[in-house]
This record gives structure tokens, C-alpha cells and sequence, in this order.
């Protein structure tokens, strides 16, 4: 099975359904790669900027999905010549921004995740240290076709 | 020499021959992450001995420019010298005590203090 | 047929293949709605800023993919009622950047097209006229299903 | 008084009885334009006989904008006066060119332009 098919697969119905029951949804989704991280930071800047979150907070969300953006990334160099992608799904609520960054790229087992060096390690749990602080709730996921599934939720009423 | 990839900028100074600063401005992230490591590790290799990083116009640092500060510092210390951070905004302060890393860094809120 | 089985029947592979041999693909959606259109112009400012465009070609990108999503809006409000959506597909090449704008907002006969206010016709106009100008090539194009799409091309040899 | 729309803020200010500024700062686009008609609709319905449009802090300008500055226009002239547009940015002087509505447009560089 290629990693194309998993990512599509894995897709939930947000390119067909931009708006579910009040719910508004943006989708995105960038090649796996360095150079997009930024174009997904922009485009969460323009969800969340809409939603009534602080400067702080906007930040906050911007700096998670970086982070969850940059996990697959990383997990992506593990693999030569691998053509993935990112979906980012944003689900707008009036009380809650929910964001699923969702990759298709293979997961790997324990041994060759523990290849990496001692800083990148580090980086990587750094990076999901991060996410659980920034925002209210984080689930991770592994995808049943290969991949993995990043839930983030922020909820606007912490807006004090 | 300046070097700028897009969304980060960082430019080298010199104070003295053991003391250089790097101004960086701009985003550091997974893209551009490389240039920051590369830089941080021509002024190890020159034997640099106090390398300030001034962060006052840096937008945005994730956990790979986080990673990156860290390498920096223990490459540092490991030739007997010392990486110091300058002026970051209160977002990055912020990042640094959620992250704890405000124990890891030695962080300075001008150049002066930095170098006293 | 409904509006989402056309937005999803007449969507590109985008969101399944995100890099195409040496292309790298970028897609949002969006519910066609006027409070997503800043959103839009934010992800393709994070798409066509690391192109090596001038600031003012970016911003004509902007306008004119702005622009696009403006006109489907503004025909989504004749249909009462509608969900609809808007996909934006953004092609990235070494020499051109070309982004489908495409919604599926059913079709009007010109008569109801016509049943608008003089201002919002010469509005409409303007809008079309800044896309011809703002960037290289623009097509317009009404799909099989219902909806349409707009496509624009721009080079970045232009960029004398 | 001042009204915010996230993106776009207008705020008219009285120069005299029959002389009203309105200085705009942010987006005008599909979202922003109800407010812009809003506000100018206002002036008209007051009997502004002067209506300056500031647009030196207008960071974007779509067709939905420029129709309703056209629309301010006619409005003006139906009841004898006059809609002027103040400081238009480099950016929207291109497409005021571009699109030929600089021979609709009365634009003038400065409000003491506008008012003379
Ligand atoms: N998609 C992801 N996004 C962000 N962080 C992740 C993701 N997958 C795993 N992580 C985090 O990265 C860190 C390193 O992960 P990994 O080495 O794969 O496994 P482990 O959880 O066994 O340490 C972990 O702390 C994990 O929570
Ligand atoms: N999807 C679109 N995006 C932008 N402009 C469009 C789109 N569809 C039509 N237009 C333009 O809007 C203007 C008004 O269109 P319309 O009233 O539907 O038809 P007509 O081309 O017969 O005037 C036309 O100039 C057309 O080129």
C-alpha cells in the first residue's frame, strides 16, 4: 500500500463537506516537507484569528500545529524517498477550535525510531511536550494504513 | 557574512576576537533550522569562546530552534566557552519556562548584561 | 444531486498526492462564506511568499485568488440555504504558480444572474476585470456538475 | 463611534457641520464591505455634504470595496455633495489605475488636499 492511498483513506470528509451542522471546517493539506510548515502556521492564523482567541493563544495554537507538522516531517526523513503529505483539519465551534494534523507516513517501530541521534531525540520530545502545554487537549494516534493522527482541541472560553 | 533563507535572517558580530553575537530575525523552525545549526557552528569551530544569540526579533521558535540552542550550548561548553541568549520577547521567555529549558539556558536581557 | 457530492466529484487529487513529480501541491477548502476569504489570502501568501515573487506580485496573487472566492460567495447568496464550499488548489513549479479556485455552487441561467443590482453587477465586472490583470492567464470554467472553476496562472519569470 | 469587524475599523471623525472623515484601517473585502456601506450610509442619511474617505491604512481592497466607493459616490452626488478618497497606498493607487477608477475617483494625497 502506498502512502498516497493511506492519506486518503485516512481523510475525513472535509473537502466535501466545508460546513456540518454550524460546524465550519478548513482544510488544508501541504506536501510533508520543511518549506510548508509556514503556509500551514498562515493558514491557522486565519482560523484561529476569526475565533475571539488572544494574541497568546493564537500563538499557542499556531506553535502546536507547527510542532505536530514538524513530527511527521521528521518521521518522514526517516524514510528515502517517501512522496507524503499533511492533512490539517480544522473543525470551527463556537466554543472550540479542533485541529487534526494527520500524515501518512508509515510508522516506525521502536528500533528504528531509536536510530535517531541524542539531540533529535530531544527535539522530538521537546515538540510533544509542547503541544500538550499549548492546547487544552492532544491525542496521537496511529493510523491503521500507516501514518499518524494528531488531535489538538483549544477551547475559546478559556479566553479570560 | 549575513545569510537570510527566507523567514530567518542571521547575521554575525564581532566584539572582540573570543566574542561574537549572532542577530537572528524572523522564524525558527523545522525549514529554517539548518541555517541557525550551520551558524552556530562556524563560530564553534573559530573557537569562538562567548557566542551571544540575540532572539529580540525572533517571531517564532519551535522545538527545533529549541534543539538547536540546546546543541549550541553543550558544543559550547564542551571546547570550554559559553552560549549565552539575549533579549528574547516575552513569547519565547514563555516558551523557555513552560519548557523548563529557562534552567538549561543562560538567558540575558541586554547585550550588557550578557557580557558583564 | 447536492452541492457537496459535485465540490467532491469535481475535486482534483489534490488532497490525496500532495507532491506530483517535482510539483508540490497545496489545497484548502473552505465553506463559501465570506468570513473564510481571509483565511484563503493567508495560506496563499504562505504559498507564493516562498516562490521568490515580489511583494506586489504576491499581492496581486492574493487579490486575484481573492477575488475568485469573492465572485463564488456572491453567487452562493442567490441560493438560499446552500453549504457550500470553496477548494482552492495551489500547483507549485520552479516557473509557475497555478491555483484552481473551485466551488460548487449550482449554476445560475443568466436571468437570475442578471436579477442583481446594477452594483453588484459592476462589482462582479471589477472582479473579473482585476483577475485578467492581476495575473497571467485566468480561465473560467462552469463544471459538469454544477459549480465553477477559475483557474490562474502566474510565472515567476515575470519577475523582471 | 468606532466600529470593529475584526479585520477592518472606521472611524468617523466631524471636521465641521457638513464635513465628515471616515479613516479606515485594515481589510476591505467580501466580510469587511457590509460595515464600509454601513458606515458611509450613515454619513449620507446624516447630510454629510463632504465625505473624505482615509484610506491610508487600508492594507487590502477587493472589487466588494471598490463597488461600494463607487456606490458612496453616486450616493454623494445624488444629494449634492461629494465623496473624496484620502491617501490611497501605493498598492490601491495601482489598482484605482489598473482598473481605470481613478476617472471616477475623486483622490486627492492629503486630507488638506481633499479639503481645499
Ligand atoms: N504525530 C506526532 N506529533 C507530535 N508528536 C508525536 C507524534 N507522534 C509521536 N509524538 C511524540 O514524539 C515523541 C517521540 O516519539 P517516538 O519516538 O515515536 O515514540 P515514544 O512515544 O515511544 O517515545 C513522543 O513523546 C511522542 O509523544
Ligand atoms: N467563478 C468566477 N470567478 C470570478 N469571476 C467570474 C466567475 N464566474 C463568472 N465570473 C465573471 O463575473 C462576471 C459576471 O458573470 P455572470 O453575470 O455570471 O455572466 P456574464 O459573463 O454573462 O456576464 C463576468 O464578467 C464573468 O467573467
Amino acid at each position: 500500500m502506498t502512502g498516497d492511498v493511506a492519506l486518503s483513506e485516512g481523510m475525513p470528509s472535509g473537502s466535501g463537506r466545508p460546513v456540518i451542522n454550524g460546524t465550519a471546517v478548513v482544510t488544508l493539506t501541504i506536501p510533508c516537507a520543511p518549506e510548508y510548515v509556514g503556509t500551514a502556521r498562515l493558514a491557522i492564523l486565519g482560523v484561529a484569528g476569526r475565533m475571539g482567541f488572544s494574541y497568546d493563544q493564537i500563538e499557542d495554537i499556531r506553535l502546536a500545529v507547527g510542532e505536530a507538522c514538524t513530527n511527521a516531517i521528521e518521521r518522514a526523513g526517516h524514510v528515502p524517498g517517501l512522496d507524503a503529505g499533511i492533512n490539517i483539519r480544522c473543525e470551527i465551534q463556537a466554543e472550540r477550535l479542533t485541529i487534526e494534523i494527520e500524515d501518512n507516513v508509515p510508522t516506525m517501530n521502536g528500533d528504528a525510531a531509536g536510530a535517531e541521534g541524542e539531540e533529535d531525540f530531544s527535539t522530538q520530545e521537546l515538540g510533544a511536550v509542547l503541544m500538550e502545554i499549548l492546547v487544552d487537549e492532544v491525542a496521537i494516534d496511529t493510523l491503521p494504513g500507516g501514518g499518524t493522527r494528531a488531535r489538538l482541541v483549544k477551547y475559546t472560553a478559556d479566553n479570560a | 557574512m549575513e545569510t537570510t533563507n527566507m523567514n530567518l535572517k542571521v547575521t554575525p558580530r564581532s566584539l572582540d576576537n573570543d566574542t561574537r553575537v549572532l542577530d537572528l530575525e524572523g522564524e525558527v523552525d523545522v525549514y529554517t533550522a539548518p541555517l541557525l545549526r550551520q551558524e552556530i557552528m562556524d563560530q564553534v569551530d573559530a573557537g569562538v569562546k562567548r557566542l551571544l544569540v540575540n532572539l529580540a526579533k525572533v517571531e517564532y521558535l519551535d522545538s527545533t530552534g529549541l534543539g538547536i540552542l540546546i546543541g549550541g550550548v553543550k558544543r559550547m561548553r564542551e571546547q570550554g566557552g559559553v552560549l549565552r541568549l539575549v533579549a528574547p520577547p516575552p513569547r519565547i521567555t514563555r516558551i523557555f519556562d513552560i519548557t523548563g529549558l529557562n534552567r538549561i539556558f543562560e538567558v540575558h536581557a541586554t547585550e550588557a548584561e550578557a557580557l558583564a
